[in-house]
């Protein structure tokens, strides 16, 4: 089987400072992982803040550069995607979605404005099919272009601009979506519409997703993978459902261990880790 | 931009001031087209008169009518300014924009550049400038040289705009919309720049006129062409102050201090009203 | 303690650069004309018939190697460092014989205590009316003091020292308003001497604190009312420091920091103001010096004095920097 | 939790809040609003509990607590009701003290936890500073023995007394909210109120965080009011938990029954739309958003959303009714007066 996304031995490392006060941060350590093209899956990515997900994330969206490795999107080194015409290409085939839905949009535009650009640039739409693209993507994350046309963002709440910002993604078909802690800002009794929106998006129009997150809830209730980083380095990966419930890394127990459920209601014993 | 301009004008006092006393002074200086005596004809009226109905702001020692000697002084001098203001607006924003969006290494070398620009002290710079070209010193020679000085502090303010757009999640999400770096700039950040751009100007006006005040008045200016400072230093020349015709000196300081605190409100308003905050708030955000 | 060494040494490097980019400015300027600068400045000088036939010929001979005409472009250029980085820039041309740096050394006193004592009035009285106008906002007292600062800053200095001349010199004369001392004063630690250089000291400093406070009010208001609303003002509010407490320690002392680095940032601009306002007042400084040295044609003069203006604007502005992280302890580990 | 009821009955009440409103006047650029924060909440906290507060983004649980510790300034106002707050008989209406008696209240009998952002400590002063700028004049003692008395109360706290001699940036943002749970526990206050003290931390800090939390407040048996909108924080954390919605509370009780048994459709939904380890089942998040505080729908604020919304919830907004010991919930459906409550 032929790979949709293949992550080599990649590493980041930053140099900040300048001459005079170099400090090298190592932010991705020798990672690997693969996504099948034909498969469509949802792998999680799991960390807390400082683990290097979200360098992950921009270098698999071709924000940054690996300082080693390859990233292969279906077999072209993500990195070597310079000309505008394959930039255009491997926009429409990996989108991303990021965590800030008020910050996602321009507040001073209208919000249909991003999803006929998408629908014009990268699926090639003209005139009425621009607004049927986007109504048709609309309608996949449960909103439609008649509620949205001539809104602006702060007209809409935030799990209305993240299902906007999903649809917009979704406008060019493309074959990976890449989320940034993608409900992190959305509020709880919204999250769960978007989470499942993303098993939809899987089972429905077979895009693989890249969930990047820190909460092992919800990665646990859509992935069918995860990957748990700790200081840039992968230190447990598996099935999902198997590495979560019974987590063999000693960080990975510590994460899970740390997690609050509501389970424990009523009996407010919380005791420290350490 | 038109609903900026009207909202400025319609709620906030400190730019409904500006606006009425810069426009007065570029009415005054309007005034000019229809003068009957050419500026730099002398002794077209009695000398020496204080003001009158006949000759509303007197007339100097040199024969000319404060008035009309005046509206071409201030037309000078805020045709002046505004050169300046325009000119160095193209090398502030240019250097402004080029290293808020490249970042790193650039915006560094750029930065310690434009910093240095802002330390040195002109004046005596633009002195030696007349020094080395006396005669041959023109307006528009003084206007490139300072809007060539002129630009590092407005670089700075720019792109400390554009740094904060840049890094924006609305512009990765532009740059997945399929959208060029060029309309990303001119469609998207526009906006947000603009603003920032009319302040500065203004503030620019102000410094490059008060520095053509201060130059003139010293002599080191072509100082046949008639402008605000070129008046007081004819005006000194002729000891107007000792001899009594203080309307010769008055009027033109009055005017031009008018002209300032009208383009500095003008400044100050719009800062206070392209803060961010502001605008949210405006636009009805929700807050608690 | 390595990282503030590494702090000042990166403030050394923009000192550097700040000095190496001006004085090439100074050389352009006065290099990138096609000018004939010797004959110029030769009819300039005598036109004011102040040089003898001796000196005229003196300054023939040492304009050509002042403007180092004989020598190729590289070594025009290397003549011209070499004095800046001495500070030799030869005899005056219209006090001849005297060097140009002892003209310079005996101005240079007058210019930085008067650019010392105006600057460090101004930033103070600015920054503690503005840190007060910000914190109690409903004051109409301080809402006065606003609008008062915010009229006169936006006037230049010359305009604001020529009217105090006009009203203290003309109008109501009570304070002296030329020079730097009374003439025929003996010179020395004597109360009539101190005194009248104090009182000449008034109007110069007066008119560069009333431009300068504006800026420092305006700046430190608006940082102000920007800091009331930061988290460690409201905890320490809900805490029940006192207000005196929270407006020294909390709010002024944090709004410090960024006005100390717009007072580096603008002492270029206050040296400029300084240069005018001591023309207006024939005060004996830099800036007087300077105008009179262009009006005599004196080259060398004002070579020098445009050369040492960079150089101690720029040293003025590295002590600044250096001193900084007094002030904000985040610095060191930037 | 199996506290006896009997315990409920004589508990003393540390604070009484009745009947509050609080809205923000604004006037910005022509456009003047009303938006509606806090409007007509009753709650009480007794002695020695931790009060959870919960509810999403904008829906005035920030707004309520600024307003009950009096930490509010223009444009937003109390337009009715009172705080009343009671220190070991000492009996007083927060909005009725002078300047003075209200300083002398904050930090000995009433402190603060901020969310643990940045800026919750002065960066330029040491942490050192901050304790003798908020708690010296409290202790009444000479400042050789206050400092000694700080450095044991870090160390009771198992915080390295080194830490004194830090500035904030120095410490880690885990490290710096230790500190402030430190600092605003020195006093053994009577009523602590923490704002989302837990928010901006990371999962394993934050349960170390939570932990020291809960245990301050039993060592010194102060009362607190905890907000959050992690219902996971509250489940570990909180005594009683009070579930607020577009300005109003709307459901109020032991925190494990309302958890476990909430009745208002929207605290129902809240929780079991949350997921959990080892639950595969599938969830549902709510529809449409909650509504603008500057012109809120008629009646229940929920009904737009409400699954279960009657006619009766479009016309008026439902009181909070007592559906079980000290349970109460505002909604015409599951708890309509007069207690034909539907199961």
């Amino acid at each position: 089987m032929s790979a949709l996304l293949d992550i080599d031995r990649v590493g980041m490392t930053y140099v900040s400072g300048t001459l005079l006060a170099r400090r090298v941060v190592r932010a991705v350590d020798d990672l690997s992982l693969r996504l099948e093209a034909g498969r469509p899956e949802i792998v999680a990515i799991i960390g807390e803040s400082g683990s290097g997900k979200t360098t992950l994330a921009r270098m698999i969206l071709n924000l940054a550069t690996p300082t080693d490795g390859v990233i292969r999107f279906r077999g072209t080194d993500v990195a070597k995607i310079r000309s505008n015409h394959a930039r255009a290409d491997f926009m429409r085939q990996v989108q991303p979605i990021f965590q800030n839905p008020f910050e996602a949009f321009n507040p001073l535009k209208r919000v249909d404005r991003y999803l006929f650009m998408s629908a014009r640039r990268l699926a090639d739409a003209r005139g009425a099919e621009v607004d049927a693209l986007a109504d048709r993507a609309l309608h996949q994350v449960g909103l439609s272009l008649a509620e949205l046309r001539g809104r602006f963002p702060h007209e809409l709440s935030g799990g209305q601009l993240q299902r906007a910002a999903i649809a917009r993604a979704l406008i060019s078909a493309p074959k990976l979506i890449v989320a940034d802690e993608p409900v992190s800002m959305v509020d709880a009794s919204l999250r769960m519409s978007i989470v499942n929106l993303f098993r939809s998006l899987r089972d429905e129009l077979h895009v693989s997703i890249v969930y990047i997150t820190h909460d092992l809830a919800t990665a646990y209730y859509i992935s069918d993978r995860v990957l748990i980083m700790q200081r840039g380095r992968a230190v447990e990966s598996g099935a999902a459902r198997e590495v979560l419930a019974n987590p063999q890394h000693p960080y990975s127990r510590l994460l899970k261990a740390s997690v609050l459920s509501p389970e424990d209601a009523g009996k407010p014993t919380i005791a420290a880790n350490t | 931009m038109f609903t900026v301009l009207r909202d400025l004008l319609r709620y906030r006092t400190e730019f409904r001031f500006g606006a009425i006393l810069t426009g007065f002074i570029a009415a005054f200086a309007a005034l000019s087209l229809v003068s009957p005596y050419p500026p730099q004809d002398q002794f077209v009226v009695p000398p020496d008169l204080p003001p009158s109905w006949s000759y509303w702001f007197g007339t100097t020692s040199r024969g000319q009518d404060v008035f009309w000697q005046l509206t071409f002084a201030i037309r000078n001098t805020m045709l002046f300014g505004l050169s300046v203001a325009v000119l160095s607006r193209l090398v502030s924003i240019a250097i402004g924009m080029w290293s808020g969006y490249k970042g790193g290494i650039v915006d560094r070398l750029l930065m310690s550049v434009n910093d240095t620009f802002i330390v040195i002290p002109l004046f005596p710079l633009l002195v030696l400038f007349y020094f080395v070209l006396r005669d041959r010193m023109s307006w528009p020679l003084l206007a490139l040289a300072m809007a060539s000085l002129g630009w590092a502090y407005d670089a700075r303010l720019i792109r400390a705009v554009a740094l904060s757009l840049s890094s924006r999640e609305f512009t990765q999400q532009c740059v997945f919309s399929g959208m060029r770096t060029r309309e990303i700039v001119f469609q998207e950040h526009l906006p947000y720049v603009l603003p920032i751009v009319f302040y500065t100007t203004m503030n620019n006006m102000n410094w490059s006129i008060g520095l053509e005040v201060t130059l003139s008045v010293l002599g080191f200016t072509d100082i046949d062409t008639p402008t605000v400072g070129v008046m007081i230093y004819w005006a000194n020349q002729h000891t107007a102050l000792v001899a009594g015709v203080w309307w010769w000196v008055f009027f033109p300081v009055l005017f031009v201090m008018i002209l300032f605190i009208g383009l500095f409100l003008l400044a100050i308003s719009t800062n206070e009203y392209i803060d961010p905050r502001s605008r949210l708030a405006r636009m009805g955000d929700v807050s608690g | 303690m390595q990282a503030y060494a590494i702090y000042a040494l990166k403030r050394l490097a923009q000192f550097v650069l700040v000095v190496f980019i001006g004085i090439n400015l100074a050389y352009l300027i006065s290099h990138a004309t096609p000018i004939d600068p010797v004959e110029q400045t030769v009819s300039a000088a005598t036109s004011f018939g102040n040089a003898s036939p001796e000196a005229i010929l003196m300054m023939r001979a040492s304009l050509r190697e002042l403007y180092g005409l004989e020598g190729g472009a590289v070594s025009q250029y290397a003549a011209f460092w070499r004095r800046v980085l001495v500070g030799d820039f030869g005899p005056s041309l219209s006090a001849f014989p005297t060097p140009v740096s002892t003209l310079i050394g005996r101005a240079l006193p007058w210019t930085v205590g008067l650019l010392s004592v105006s600057t460090c009035l101004a930033f103070a009285l600015g920054n503690l009316l503005g840190g007060l106008a910000g914190y109690f906002r409903e004051s109409r007292i301080l809402k006065l003091a606003g609008i008062a600062a915010m009229a006169v800053h936006p006037i230049p200095y010359y305009i604001v020292a020529f009217v105090l001349l006009i009203v203290f010199g003309y109008l109501w004369p009570v304070l002296p308003i030329s020079g730097g001392y009374r003439i025929n004063t003996p010179w020395g630690w004597n109360a009539e001497f101190v005194l009248s250089v104090v009182t000449h000291a008034i109007l110069p400093v007066a008119s560069l604190v009333l431009v300068g406070v504006g800026g420092w009010f305006m700046g430190m208001r608006s940082l102000v009312s920007n800091i009331v609303s930061e988290d460690y003002v409201v905890y320490a509010e809900l805490a029940g420091v006192s207000r005196g407490r929270i407006l020294g320690a909390y709010v002024m002392r944090n709004a410090l920091a960024p006005q100390v680095t717009g007072l580096a940032m603008s002492l270029g601009s206050i040296f400029n103001g300084a240069i005018i306002t001591e023309q207006v007042f024939g005060y004996p400084g830099i800036g007087t010096l300077l105008i009179q040295a262009v009006h005599a044609g004196d080259y060398s003069l004002v070579i020098g004095i445009a050369s040492v203006s960079i150089v101690a604007v720029s040293v003025a502005v590295l002590i600044i920097d250096l001193l900084y992280p007094l002030l904000d302890p985040r610095v060191k580990v930037a | 939790m199996s506290a006896p009821l009997a315990k409920v009955a004589d508990a003393e009440r540390v604070l009484d809040v009745a009947n509050l409103r609080a809205y923000y006047q604004t006037w910005h650029f022509g456009v003047s609003r009303d938006v509606r924060a806090v409007d007509g909440v009753t709650l009480h906290v007794d002695r020695n509990e931790i009060y959870g507060l919960a509810g999403e983004s904008s829906c005035g649980k920030s707004t309520l607590i600024r307003t009950i510790v009096r930490a509010i300034r223009p444009p937003l106002a109390v337009v009715e009701g009172s705080v009343r707050f009671d220190f070991g008989g000492r009996a007083c209406d927060i909005y009725a003290l002078d300047r003075a008696r209200l300083a002398g209240i904050r930090w000995r009998h009433l402190s603060y936890i901020l969310q643990g952002s940045m800026n919750v400590l002065n960066p330029v002063r040491r942490v050192r500073e901050s304790f003798v700028d908020f708690a010296f004049r409290h202790i009444g003692k000479p400042m050789p023995q206050f400092l000694a008395l700080v450095e044991d109360h870090l160390a009771r706290l198992r915080l390295d007394p080194a830490v004194l001699g830090s500035f904030p940036h120095e410490l880690s943002g885990g490290m710096r909210q230790r500190v402030t749970i430190a600092l605003a526990s020195v006093c053994r206050p009577d009523f602590i109120v923490a704002d989302e003290p837990t928010t901006a931390l990371d999962v394993v800090v934050q349960k170390d965080v939570l932990a020291l939390l809960r245990e301050v407040q039993r060592q010194i048996r102060s009362s607190m009011i905890l907000v959050t909108h992690d219902i996971g924080v509250h489940a570990n954390a909180t005594d009683r938990l009070g579930v607020m919605y577009a300005g109003r509370l709307i459901e109020e009780g032991r925190t494990g029954e309302v958890i476990r048994e909430p009745r208002h459709p929207y605290t129902a939904q809240l929780v079991t739309s949350l997921p959990r380890i080892g639950d595969i089942e599938p969830k549902q998040g709510l529809d449409g958003a909650p509504p603008s505080l500057a012109a809120p729908p008629p009646g229940c604020r929920f009904h737009p959303r409400c699954p279960l919304a009657m006619e009766m919830c479009r016309r008026e907004h439902p009181p909070m009714v007592e559906v079980a010991a000290g349970h109460r919930v505002a909604c015409w459906v599951k708890a309509p007066p007069g207690g034909m409550a539907a199961p």
